[in-house]
């Protein structure tokens, strides 16, 4: 198991990434999830900023990747989120998971998404033509994470 | 001496990334809460919002967690990364 | 929503893929899997044969994709599966999946996958050191398809 | 006639990838299997292997399916694509 997470305000190659992941010569299975900036249903969305709590935040990403790589046989994952100013259009966050089999690779993925979204200290702000707004947590996002303590 | 961070919509609010405040002994989050809302009366609502969440030397923590000269607390919005 | 569905033996550009589902405006969230070919647990793999039923495969792979529309709201889908002869670490299959929210595209990837691996008329032989064989068909994928059903 | 195809395994094991039968009035994918039987009776355990799926006209079909002049049959092993 290696993993491989970066907090970092420089955009990420997905075609790299990919095919670091898809290097691991014992997993059949790679799963990528990629999060952008997208246009807001009522407002135009100008910029996007994401604030995070230094120090706090790579702990986190760790954690779950570990939690992950208890609860799944992985041979890879990768973790990377922005932070700063973002345009539309821009990539936020990536998670990729390489495994021996799918079910363990999307789990993961999906996994590690849900709890990112309700456990890393990261904060939108959305800078639009009406103004600049912070986003409102989600209960579905909520929800989501929540449903994995059941199974 | 315990600092104490704030973030994102919270830290706009109060006007305040970052500050110090002395510990006590006994000291827990509650207590050091509240200590910051007599120093700044008007923090009251923001800090006892109940979604507030709360952060010791980089973990989550609950509001009876001991608090010790040297921590870093924070205080922050839930969080809306990803 | 658009869909792209490829049977070919030539290989596949992930990255390729990728940015043109990344392109989607309105879909924040763009879930990938690719399918590679592994090593054998007890024998060396020196390549894989993908026979498929030309006509049928295409088919089955359109009704998949717009069952995986008519169940989560996507904006674009991609279903590329290679068949021919196929040496070890090449690429198989990849999904690709670009939604307004991460859990339909998750959701339709997986899906697709499951269904695909019960329902699209492709075989393998593997050709190890040991001798050309016919892979076997896994409980575990019809499991997963059946799952779909209860929901 | 009817066209039949054979994929993989049963491809293999039957040396046969594809022909022609006889169709005849009422027939069925059932009707069609007992004729190839009829004609190649060393078929017979691979044919009548509960495993092997049968498609018409590219669509999968159970063995009640009517079949007529110009339908095109498969048999073929489960799939293991993917």
């Amino acid at each position: 198991m290696s993993q491989r997470i970066r907090v970092q305000t420089a955009d990420f190659d997905v075609a790299a990434e990919y095919q670091r992941l898809a290097q691991t010569s014992s997993c059949g299975a790679v799963v990528t999830f990629s999060g952008l900036v997208r246009e807001l249903v009522d407002a135009e969305l100008e910029a996007l900023t994401l604030e995070h709590y230094p120090g706090m935040t790579e702990r986190v990403l760790e954690q779950l990747v570990e939690q992950a790589c208890k609860r799944w046989q992985l041979g890879e994952v990768t973790l990377i989120h922005r932070v700063g100013q973002l345009a539309l259009n821009e990539q936020i966050v990536f998670v990729g998971v390489a495994a021996a089999h799918r079910k363990a690779a999307f789990a993961a993925a999906m996994f590690i998404m849900d709890f990112l979204k309700t456990q890393a200290p990261f904060w939108k702000q959305e800078h639009s033509s009406t103004g600049s707004y912070w986003v409102a947590a989600k209960a579905t996002d909520k929800q989501a994470a929540e449903a994995w303590q059941e199974n | 001496m315990v600092k104490v961070k704030f973030f994102a919509a919270l830290r706009e609010r109060l006007q305040c990334a970052e500050m110090q405040i002395a510990s006590q002994p006994d000291d827990s989050v509650a207590a050091v809460r509240a200590r910051l809302i007599e120093q700044h009366p008007h923090w009251q609502r923001e800090l006892l919002d109940n979604d507030v969440l709360c952060a010791k030397n980089f973990a989550f923590v609950g509001h009876q967690e001991p608090v010790r000269s040297g921590d870093e607390l924070a205080f922050f919005p839930p969080v809306t990364g990803g």
